[in-house]
């Protein structure tokens, strides 16, 4: 089943995996199961104690273990395998079906296990006596089961399929509250934006698979490490193409407004969907296709690089302005997978996918944080919160974590990840980009320590009673922010670096940048910016003054309403792209196809009928008919009158034949 | 006896049984005034019978077959006018215009 | 004129008088006796004519059946027993009467010119000698008529049935 | 040759029963109903024994035909058989046919004439099979019209009643009445010029009407020069009108929303099939030059359509009316295939018009019974359906997301695939033209998603209406079940596994394409 490209291709990278063996070819079990459990969940989760949900849990731990087993044995052995499973054939062209084994999909494989693992947990009870509730489980199971689809994808068209059916998932799990309609429609907005996205990335496989003759990624990034011709003349097409595919999923601008309206999902729902699916994919996508980015696309990089920057900047100043706490992780979560991109677009293979890593423990510590703080108080907005840390003392502890996580300070996962992205940066040379990752953080700092503030100190300042949550959901929320302080610590520069080794799995065509010891100006300037951040946010919402008027001390108005209706985007879509397309277009063509094409179809059949009767007025009856027509409407004539005659009575009638016999009889006997 | 009388007879109650079917209204009447005719007719064939001595009785047997017939029309006519009567309510034939253009 | 000629003429009296009582009677009923009366006449002219067999037909048949039929008739559609002024065509009567007048007019006038006063023999007729005519040389016509009867028989049926189930699937 | 009698079978078995039927009196609905689901049934199980007896190894040739001589006066002759090309469609046809037969036992419109609409079923069917399976020009017309005819009745006496004013009529008019003379008006007009095209090459391929004779000629290049672009033009005409491509498309909306929801659904099928099937068995093997000549119009036509048919959706509120135009959008993905004249593009014509049967198809059997239920197909009177009929709003969804060419589910490899094959059209065609086609497409997904999830949003979700709430609607019943979890899962399991009709397909085509366009 191995393509024997492939293997040679291993044999240039490190020859010392294994083929996963047993463990490896049974992977298959962990995409398959989340379908299945699905199906089951739909029709018999009523019936189940739990409603369904323990067979969603059961799932998810299941992928959880399998993953984590897998991980121990590429730590431990290394593992790198594909296998294929042919659907059908089409000209020349294979289709197939797989999984394939290696550091890459394995992290993914864990990722998501671990993340979908925890929300699950949380979710039993945050869901709790919500609507729809079976429902919500056979979705959320079925969006985990769509991205393991899509990140053990060994062939670009399973890819697509997996990268579409996050989509359909992420469409039924921010839709969930559908009777409102602002819900439905972000679902709505979430789905087009990405499907707009995904036309690009339908279009970048079509080129590269017609180029190289196949659809095998593997196949694909052999050829476009060795100079292949047909594919070096669209490589640049193809890597741009695809990165529109990554910039629907990965939010980066100006495709990311769906982002923030999916919040309108459940809180778990945006968890899992910000830290271990869906927006991770295009991360993955440009993970997945990084050598041949590398080897043939490298001005594709440039691109990916500025959009990068321009996210991550453009991002975090719009979270600065939110009021609406999940609105605020929204951008921040926006503003770091512009981070991961820039990673990538500078090169910085490794640290791309270490700061996903990192990001979706302390990404998904921070919604799970949230939920747990809006579970609470039943609002979103911090305008309502305040104080809440004495009420809600564990969750504020996690929370924290995260923050600290997040804004970047050691000995916490964020501080490792981001420290060694400015690091590829600055050794790469883009200093202006590498300036404005390092304003970057300084504002992450600064939203993240606002956020923090406005929720959890001050005075309360909504009017019901907050209290502690669950332990269902506490739990989760304490294991998480253990992965949020640890997970940095498995890539640390000049002490530890298996999580290089972990995705690495082609070695020798990635090259890159890989610290030996850390970086001293990018980790100072690293951690300055986050110290001054957090430092300036204390002081503008805590020291002087109380939360609620910290916004006005930094308020300058046309900035702020320029961020706060960020910067128009959706304004635009809607002006530019929606209306005219839903209103103006549509309604020019259907008024076109009855006014026009029908019209003119009517018109031929009543022209036809004209036609038509003008021959048989003029030609027909006129001329031929017209002599028999006079002889008939003589008779006709008459016979109007002498119908009066008939009036349907027998008597008379019978009276008129005999007066007619007696008649003749008398002309008989007298006249002849 | 001479035939003459007979046959005027015969021809007066033809007459007659004219007028009733022209005048009567009533559908049973009516039918009631064609039974005349037919009888007149019958007076005829048997008096031309009898003056023809004829050795087949052409004219007796057709006079049978015409009473046969008159038993069969009579039975059809009175279940067609039960009908009308049952559908119009009436057995007036001045009602029965069906017949119009 | 013999007295056999005087009763004839007699006879001829009452069939025409009969007669005319049946179109002219306003009773439907006296309509239908009067017919009787007619046709009793007519089956004792008969037997002058030395038809006894027709004669003895006409009682059984008409007078016995026919009659009796269309009292049924009249009863059925319900027509007034009693005098009815209802019973006539008025607007009809003078144009009807001037019309049975000229055919009676000209039948008289050619059965005058046709016939002169031949004496009609009257012999005996032989029942049986009729009867082997009917069932020799007009045994066709008279199985003929045998299911012209039976015809007429279905048909009255079919026509004059109350229950109405067979005739809505007609009108189908 | 084989006796080709399983094929006849096929073919004749409903219209027999149609005869058959005549003869029970009309009262025997239930007797009507077993009978017109036991023939419908022998006929799917005689196709799926054709199917067993095919051979995939060979896909490439005519099997299980026969040829037998029938008006000998014009070497016209009863020639039958299946290819890869012909077998998906052929099967999709009589599955289509038995499952739209048990819907109609509970769910007969106005006015219920079980007998009459029963035998109209099945002649279709005797159409629609007939089509599929015959090899010869003059029998390929007969079945090709006969299917006109009961849709004609369907849709003019079980049809839509409302009356509407049409522009450029000055009169208002029933919708069924204009539809039905629509729809049989246009596509007479279109066989009309077919028949000429037939004509045309009978006599000049050597007083033959067989179809494969015919290829043989055309593949050696007996037709050429403005005889061939003449022939070709009419023969475009014929098939573009049935498929329906833009801009001949405008009495497919008009039909659909008036004829009754078994008619829809045949109509979407199967019959709009039997263009495109056209087009892949007559149009282009037998005149490659032309089509080559031909294939860069046809490939911005259904660009053209996939767009205009999107937008179109876009503006409509009559549920049905918006699947119709959607048809008119994914026969164009189809089109876009064909036109490519690779193999990978009519391949996925192939599958995109089996995919398009089963999910159009399951479309207008959903909308059509949720119009039944409410009396309305204006959506903007629907919503909140999800809440009054769960299990109609489900498949619904489930349907709209198949329809939009979800992964995973039959549609997308249909789209997918012709996007693919219009990327690399034949070489010698001009590439910027399909290209730009392709993009064009592409875009026409985008829309497509965007006016299937919109109509969900209006249909499907929210809260319910008032004007609902306290009327008592009926959510599908068990008989609409039956005729809809067939096509669920045939959908999943094509979208999954589209070997189930590349395994048939594909040989066919490579020996299709290769013949007749040298590679």
């Amino acid at each position: 089943m191995v393509n024997q490209n492939f293997i040679n291709f291993l044999a240039e990278g490190q020859p010392e995996y294994t083929d996963g063996g047993v463990l490896a070819e049974f992977t298959w079990l962990i995409v398959v199961l989340p379908f299945l459990a699905a199906i089951l969940i739909t029709f018999f989760g009523k019936y189940l104690p739990l409603q369904g949900a323990e067979l969603a849990l059961g799932t998810v731990l299941f992928i959880f273990s399998y993953s984590a087993a897998l991980l121990y044995q590429h730590a431990t052995k290394g593992i790198a395998n594909e296998f294929f499973i042919n659907v059908g054939s089409i000209g020349s062209y294979d289709l197939e079906f797989g999984w394939v084994v290696d550091g890459l999909s394995i992290m993914m494989y864990f990722v998501v296990g671990t993340v979908s693992s925890l929300v699950f947990i949380y979710a039993t009870n945050y869901m709790q006596g919500e609507i729809r509730y079976t429902f919500f489980f056979t979705s959320l199971t079925l969006f985990a089961g769509s991205m393991l689809v899509l990140v053990s994808s060994p062939t670009l068209l399973q890819l697509l399929i997996g990268w579409e059916l996050v989509g359909v998932c992420s469409y039924l799990l921010i839709g969930h509250y559908w009777e409102k309609k602002e819900n439905s429609s972000a679902a709505m907005k979430a789905f087009i934006t990405n499907k707009i996205a995904d036309v690009g990335l339908m279009i970048g496989i079509i080129v590269l698979a017609l180029s190289t003759k196949t659809l095998r990624i593997s196949e694909i990034l052999y050829q476009s490490t060795h100079d292949y011709a047909d594919i070096k003349t669209v490589a640049y097409l193809g890597g741009v193409l695809l990165f529109i595919g990554a910039m629907g999923k990965s939010a980066q601008f100006p495709l990311h407004v769906w982002l923030p309206d999916a919040m309108a999902g459940p809180t778990p729902v945006s968890a899992l969907m910000h830290a271990a699916t869906m927006v991770t994919a295009g991360v993955y996508l440009l993970g997945r296709m990084f050598p041949f980015y590398q080897g043939m696309a490298s001005q594709a990089l440039d691109i990916v690089l500025l959009f990068g920057v321009i996210t991550l900047l453009g991002a975090g100043l719009v979270a600065v302005v939110q009021d609406d706490l999940k609105k605020v992780l929204a951008y921040s979560t926006v503003s770091q997978l512009g981070y991961m991109v820039t990673a990538m677009g500078s090169g910085a293979y490794t640290a791309g996918l270490f700061h996903l890593w990192t990001h979706a423990f302390f990404k998904a510590l921070l919604f799970l944080g949230a939920g747990s703080v809006i579970h609470a108080v039943h609002t979103n907005n911090m305008s309502e919160m305040g104080g809440l840390r004495k009420e809600m003392p564990r969750t504020f502890s996690t929370f924290i974590i995260g923050t600290v996580a997040l804004a970047g300070l050691p000995p916490l996962a964020g501080f490792f990840s981001k420290d060694e992205i400015l690091a590829s940066l600055n050794h790469e040379g883009h200093n202006l980009y590498f300036i404005i990752s390092v304003l970057g953080a300084f504002i992450t700092a600064f939203y993240m320590t606002r956020a923090v503030l406005l929720t959890f100190f001050g005075d309360y300042r909504g009017d019901g009673h907050p209290h502690e949550s669950d332990k269902m959901m506490t739990i989760p929320l304490i294991i998480l922010s253990g992965f949020a302080i640890v997970a940095g610590w498995a890539n640390i520069p000049g002490v530890y670096t298996g999580f290089t080794k972990w995705v690495t799995t082609r070695k020798n065509y990635i090259v890159e940048y890989h610290p030996e010891s850390f970086d001293l100006v990018a980790m100072f300037s690293g951690l300055t910016s986050g110290l001054l951040g957090i430092g300036l946010a204390y002081y503008v919402y805590q020291m002087s003054g109380n939360a609620t008027d910290g916004d006005e001390k930094i308020k300058i108005k046309p900035i702020w309403n320029l961020l706060e209706n960020k910067y128009y985007l959706d304004f635009f879509y809607f002006k530019f792209i929606i209306d005219p397309v839903k209103i103006t277009f549509a309604k020019f063509v259907d008024s076109f196809n009855s006014n026009v094409l029908d019209r003119f179809v009517n018109g031929v059949g009543t022209t036809a009928s004209k036609a038509g009767g003008i021959v048989y007025t003029n030609l027909d009856q006129g001329g031929i008919d017209k002599v028999l027509n006079l002889s008939s409407t003589g008779t006709d004539t008459i016979g109007s009158k002498v119908k009066l005659i008939q009036t349907g009575k027998t008597q008379q009638y019978l009276m008129y034949f005999l007066i007619g016999v007696i008649v003749i009889s008398l002309i008989i006997l007298l006249v002849l | 006896m001479s035939i003459q009388p007979l046959l005027i007879a015969a021809a007066a109650l033809f007459s007659i049984g004219i007028y009733g079917i022209l005048v009567r209204r009533n559908a049973v009447m009516v039918l009631l005034s064609i039974e005349l005719i037919l009888n007149s007719v019958n007076i005829n064939f048997v008096a031309f019978n009898a003056m023809l001595s004829d050795v087949f009785l052409n004219g007796q047997i057709f006079s049978i077959f015409i009473i046969t017939i008159a038993a069969a029309e009579v039975g059809i006519g009175l279940a067609i006018v039960l009908m009308l009567f049952r559908n119009r309510e009436t057995a007036n034939i001045n009602e029965f215009d069906l017949m119009k253009w | 004129m013999e007295a056999i000629d005087i009763f004839s003429y007699f006879l001829l009296l009452l069939l025409l008088l009969s007669g005319v009582k049946v179109v002219t009677t306003s009773n439907v009923i006296h309509a239908a006796i009067f017919l009787v009366f007619t046709l009793a006449t007519t089956a004792v002219l008969f037997i002058l004519l030395s038809a006894e067999f027709v004669a003895l037909v006409l009682i059984l048949v008409y007078i016995g059946a026919v009659i009796v039929l269309f009292l049924f008739g009249v009863m059925i559609t319900r027509a007034p027993l009693g005098p009815n002024a209802e019973l006539d065509n008025d607007q009809n009567k003078l144009l009807a009467a001037v019309i049975s007048f000229s055919i009676f007019g000209i039948f008289t006038y050619i059965l005058l010119q046709t016939f002169d006063s031949t004496v009609v023999i009257s012999e005996g007729t032989s029942t049986k000698l009729l009867g082997e005519i009917l069932l020799s040389r007009f045994v066709f016509p008279f199985e003929l008529v045998s299911f012209v009867l039976l015809g007429a028989l279905i048909g009255g049926i079919t026509l004059a049935r109350k229950d109405n189930a067979l005739m809505d699937e007609d009108q189908i | 040759m084989e006796s080709g009698l399983g094929l006849t079978v096929v073919v004749f078995l409903p219209l027999v029963s149609a005869i058959f039927i005549f003869l029970i009196p009309k009262k025997q609905e239930m007797i009507i109903k077993l009978v017109t689901l036991g023939s419908a049934l022998l006929t799917f199980a005689v196709s799926l024994i054709v199917a067993l007896q095919f051979d995939f190894n060979n896909a490439g040739d005519l099997q299980l035909g026969t040829k037998v001589s029938w008006i000998s006066s014009i070497n016209s002759n009863y020639e039958i058989g299946i290819d890869g090309i012909s077998l998906p469609l052929l099967l999709l046809s009589t599955f289509i046919s038995v499952l739209a037969i048990i819907y109609s036992f509970e769910h007969l419109p106005e006015p219920k004439n079980a007998k009459g609409m029963m035998s109209l079923i099945l002649i279709l069917e005797t159409g629609m099979n007939g089509t599929f399976v015959a090899l010869d020009l003059i029998l390929f017309f007969v079945f090709f019209e006969l299917v006109l005819l009961p849709m004609y009745f369907m849709i003019g006496i079980w049809g839509d009643k409302t009356v509407r004013s049409v522009s450029g009529l000055k009169n208002d008019i029933e919708t069924r009445l204009y539809a039905s003379i629509k729809f049989f008006v246009f596509t007479l007009f279109g066989s009309a010029f077919m028949l000429l095209g037939f004509l045309g090459l009978y006599f000049r391929g050597n007083r033959t009407f067989s179809i494969p004779e015919l290829i043989e000629l055309g593949s050696s290049g007996a037709f050429t020069g403005t005889f061939a672009t003449l022939v070709f033009a009419v023969l475009f005409l014929g098939f573009a009108v049935k498929v329906p491509m833009w801009p001949l498309h405008t009495w497919l909306p008009d039909a659909h929303t008036a004829a009754p929801t078994v008619g829809s659904v045949l109509l979407a099928a199967i019959l709009l099939k039997l263009g495109s099937y056209g087009f892949v068995r007559i149009a282009l093997p037998i005149l490659p030059e032309q089509a080559v000549a031909w294939a860069p119009a046809i490939a911005v036509l259904s660009a053209i359509g996939i767009i205009y048919g999107s937008l179109a959706c876009l503006a409509q509120t009559d549920l049905k009316r918006l699947i119709a135009f959607s048809s008119v959008g994914h026969m164009g993905f189809v089109m876009l295939g064909i036109s490519s004249l690779t193999s990978i593009g009519i391949n996925a014509a192939m599958i995109g018009m089996v995919a398009h049967g089963i999910i159009t198809g399951l479309l207008f059997f959903v909308s059509g019974s949720m119009a039944h239920t409410y009396h309305t197909r204006d959506m903007e009177r629907l919503g909140g359906n999800m809440k009054l009929l769960p299990k109609t709003g489900a498949i619904l969804a489930f349907t709209a997301m198949a329809s939009l060419g979800l992964p995973g589910l039959a549609g997308f490899w249909g789209e997918f695939m012709a996007l693919l094959g219009a990327y690399n059209p034949l070489p010698g065609l001009n590439i910027t033209i399909f290209r730009s086609s392709m993009v064009a497409g592409a875009i026409g997904t985008v829309l497509t998603a965007g006016y299937l999830l919109w109509m969900l949003q209006r249909v499907n979700l929210g809260e319910p209406k008032e004007e609902w709430l306290d009327k008592e609607l009926h959510d599908a019943d068990n008989y609409e079940l039956v005729a809809w979890i067939p096509l669920v899962i045939l959908t999943v399991l094509i979208g999954v596994f589209p070997k189930l009709i590349f395994g048939a397909t594909n040989d066919a085509v490579i020996a299709l394409v290769s013949k007749a366009f040298g590679g």
